[in-house]
């Protein structure tokens, strides 16, 4: 166990925060530690640090400086572009359109929404997890406010036709709001050419650290605050700015998005290749999600006969970090509301593996993966009924 | 999350595999839920005197089938009747709450073996006790 | 200038993180850095660290680990506290009563409250600025349903008489929540001797990293969440845990409470040695807040003739880092509500200034503030016509 | 925050200072929005031959003012009435855009102390342009 192999196949999850990274945080905290809303050099300089991360934020995403507003993650910039423009927009409609397979920070928050009165459209995906343009279409009516569609999602790694929703959102005048969380550092994007209105992100997700992300808001959106106090974020989201955070997370979205399509495209040839083995050398495996409009690191599969949360113990036990839709694994006691929306039945869900590659991953790592892998699941499958009696089953017929 | 001796369970079960010509066979659970377990029994003269269990489900789902089998291995039917989830759970050290129907399930497990042999043997079954947490047999998969 | 001494005396806006903070955290960026929601040994090591800073902050006030949520800092803790409990008795009743001298943090939120229909009553607090208890018990009405009351004031200092408000609101059953930002590391709290049913606290307020706070919620309180979105924070706070600044936290409200009050009492030593010489042997000073119960480190004086933003400039000169309660230091436009609240003309609450000593301030940093200070005072004084004018007068009158 | 033209004349203000003689002197501002601007003008043949302030106020009131003063010295009347608030503030590199009332004191001080002067010689006094920014006039402290 000491010197054991580990390999972390979790990246969707969370990533390392970059070394150097860490390096450009580390002297705000016990040097520079001035707080950006003082007056003296110390406070000044904490206030210079974060309006350049602004401007590296902006520039990764094609927005103003002025349009971005710092936040503690991703959860925080979803729950306040839907609630802030739902309340400031109240008088003009109630109706919000988003889709069946949004990350929970955006589905528990239309929930809220709707036990406050307004009116939620959840699209339908089709077995691929895209939303059907057509089917927004027709959902649009009088009273939409805003519509909410991931830009890549988290489990199944689905890109949605962000450029067409964004299209049809304008010629509406329709605010278009996107968690482009898992999106950002993965696939450029330009906010102007895809007429995003909103857009949130989180910077643990691309090497940055936890607990700091950011909402895109255009200028001219009316947004009511969430966070109420202070004049920090020009007026618009108080507290105390998290300094070495938001410093972390521009140096991560600068690095990022500079290396971004050769990086993006060593992860999806490292992620083909391990997919065709699992698809091709484990039988009775299927993969979910659509084959090629996917982030280029995520896998997920799903393996008959056997439960996703045994899969990662065994993987665990092996150093791979990696997860799964199961209902069984801790959080949650439904299995993934993704993959039922895609078409799965329960079964099939609870029998799902989520591998999501990273900068760091290597094809050693890959065949230590698929070899662990196959191992783990012919060990379950010796040991589960359903495999059993499709055995027998089979032998019946041949 | 789980204790030493679920992971231990779970890593290393007891009993594992199927008793082609069992005395007794119970399955509980449910695909949809994500867990199955089924129960096979050798019985001599009351004994039991082999058992074996297939569990589709998660680490504490294994654990509590090895647990269950070991626990009831050379008990006689009343006493093996008599453990209950709760002794099941405690031999492990413990389960998280969220976990604790895998315990039930295995209690279950056993009682429909015992009982399916019964049955086999011309006896009545006998009946679970009042107040019994149910597995998922509510149709629901929460407990 | 450039080994030009420079002197922190602006504590209460923030604290450099105790090295030893930053050294605690540094492991939980690029090493341990998984998910706590994840199954995996890197995601148990994580979730085991922040368990861990939970258990020192219920420690710290006498709370139990479950009654503990980790957010963003003391703004968030505020607004959920404040709008958290506000919907979730809205049936019960829509008062609330606050006092005249809250943080924005509060007063903006309880602003929020007031148009979503709630009633509050600001109580006000007398010249030292202390709530008087008489008031609050006859502001309290069959509808009130929260008491919100600072344990102790950010800018003058004053601490409240917390006790009797926990007593006040436990014998009418009215929950008591305070905003305990500024009092944590400097006075001694426990919970349930004061009854104090929620309690707000900000890490970079006691030298923590910034971005990361707490909300203790007494076990059966009723509260709505605030953020909504995965299961974290047992299903009450969503967001993937900043687990640094977690541990950070931690680590941080471990050691500034282990020796609270030897701190306390050199800060207290040194900043009425500080204090007395400004008010002896600068003329036409005075002080703001309560003379002995007020937070240790806190010095609020007011200067007659001169404007606090320029003195913190001249001061900010000689590398002097300190507050002010006139409208003109950046941020907000009116002078300070907490200073008009107790019974301050506009004019002298635009001479303030507050000097907050911490934990590394010296008799060396006393001299060297109080030589600036007083040479500043002068030169502003010089050009100032209100002070031409009162020379005037008081020639004329000799 | 401040431009390094703002704090030159904020730590090292021009014309600081009273003339007890002034032919002309403008008061502005108001104590309870933390700001007044004195000017002193000594006018020779038209001319502004010296100019002095004193202020209370920010870092901004002080610079505006000191800019303010040098901006007219040795000016005629004529062309120190011209002299804008926006003159102030780029002769200054700038000024916060909250701090932009800090020039138009300036500005009106100016105005004043030269009316002041004007009344004194028996001159109409001249009038302010419509759609003049006023610092304080209208009786709060926001502009
Ligand atoms: C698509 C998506 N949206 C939102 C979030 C929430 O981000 P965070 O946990 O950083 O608040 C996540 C990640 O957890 C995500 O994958
Ligand atoms: C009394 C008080 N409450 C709340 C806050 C807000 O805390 P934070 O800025 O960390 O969100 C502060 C500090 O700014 C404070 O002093």
């Amino acid at each position: 166990m000491a010197n054991q192999k580990s390999v972390y196949m979790d990246h969707s999850a969370t990533t390392a925060t970059d070394p150097e990274v860490v390096q450009a945080m580390i002297p705000w905290f016990s040097n520079q530690y001035g707080n950006p809303s003082s007056l003296y050099k110390l406070a000044r300089e904490s206030k210079t640090a974060i309006e350049n991360a602004r401007s590296k934020v902006a520039t990764a995403i094609g927005a103003k400086p002025e349009e971005i507003f710092f936040t503690s993650g991703g959860t925080e910039s979803d729950n306040w572009a839907l609630i802030g423009t739902a309340f400031a927009l109240r008088k003009k409609g109630n109706h919000i359109i988003t889709s069946g397979i949004e990350h929970h920070a955006i589905q528990h928050t239309c929930e809220y929404l709707e036990k406050q009165g307004f009116s939620v459209t959840y699209l339908p995906v089709d077995e691929s997890g895209k939303i059907r343009t057509a089917d927004l279409k027709s959902a649009i009516t009088d009273g939409t406010i805003l519509v909410s569609v991931m830009f890549a999602n988290n489990e199944i790694g689905t890109i949605q036709p962000v450029k067409e929703i964004g299209k049809i959102c304008r010629e509406k005048g329709i605010l278009f709001h996107t968690d482009a969380v898992q999106a950002i550092g993965n696939i450029p994007i330009d906010v102007g050419d895809l007429n995003i209105d909103l857009l949130s992100l989180s910077s643990h997700k691309f090497y940055g650290p936890k607990g700091t992300g950011a909402l895109f808001i255009r200028k001219g959106v009316r947004i009511d605050n969430y966070i109420h106090g202070g004049g920090q974020e020009r007026r618009k989201r108080a507290g105390t700015e998290n300094v070495p955070g938001i410093v972390g997370l521009g140096t991560a979205i600068e690095k990022v998005t500079r290396n971004l399509e050769d990086n993006s495209n060593r992860i999806r040839v490292l992620r083909d290749r391990l997919l065709d083995r699992i698809l091709s050398e484990i039988p009775h495996t299927r993969l979910n999600g659509h084959r090629t409009d996917r982030l280029a690191g995520n896998i997920n599969v799903s393996f008959e006969f056997i439960e996703g949360e045994s899969l990662l113990l065994l993987l665990d036990h092996a150093g791979i970090a990696a997860s799964t839709g199961s209902a069984c694994s801790s959080g949650s006691l439904e299995p993934s509301h993704v993959l039922l929306a895609i078409g799965l039945r329960a079964e099939i869900a609870h029998g799902s593996l989520r591998l999501t590659l990273g900068r760091e991953n290597t094809e050693e790592d890959n065949e230590y993966v698929f070899a662990e892998l196959k191992k783990a699941v012919e060990r379950l499958r010796a040991m589960s009924p359903l495999y059993a009696d499709y055995l027998k089953k089979r032998s019946r017929h041949v | 999350m789980y204790s030493e001796k679920v992971m231990d369970h779970f890593m290393n079960p007891r009993n594992q595999g199927e008793i082609t010509d069992a005395d007794g066979v119970g399955e509980v659970g449910n695909p949809t839920c994500g867990d199955i377990m089924r129960i096979f029994l050798s019985v001599k003269e009351n004994i039991i005197t082999d058992v074996k269990f297939q569990t589709f489900g998660c680490g504490a789902a294994v654990a509590s089938s090895s647990m269950a089998t070991e626990l009831i291995k050379g008990k006689t039917l009343e006493e093996a009747w008599e453990v209950s989830n709760k002794a099941v759970a405690e031999a492990l050290e413990g389960l998280p709450p969220i976990k604790m129907h895998c315990s039930v399930l295995a209690e279950e497990g056993i009682h429909k073996a015992i009982n399916d042999y019964r049955i086999k043997q011309g006896l009545p079954p006998w009946e679970e006790k009042a107040g019994h947490h149910h597995g998922h047999d509510d149709g629901t998969c929460e407990t």
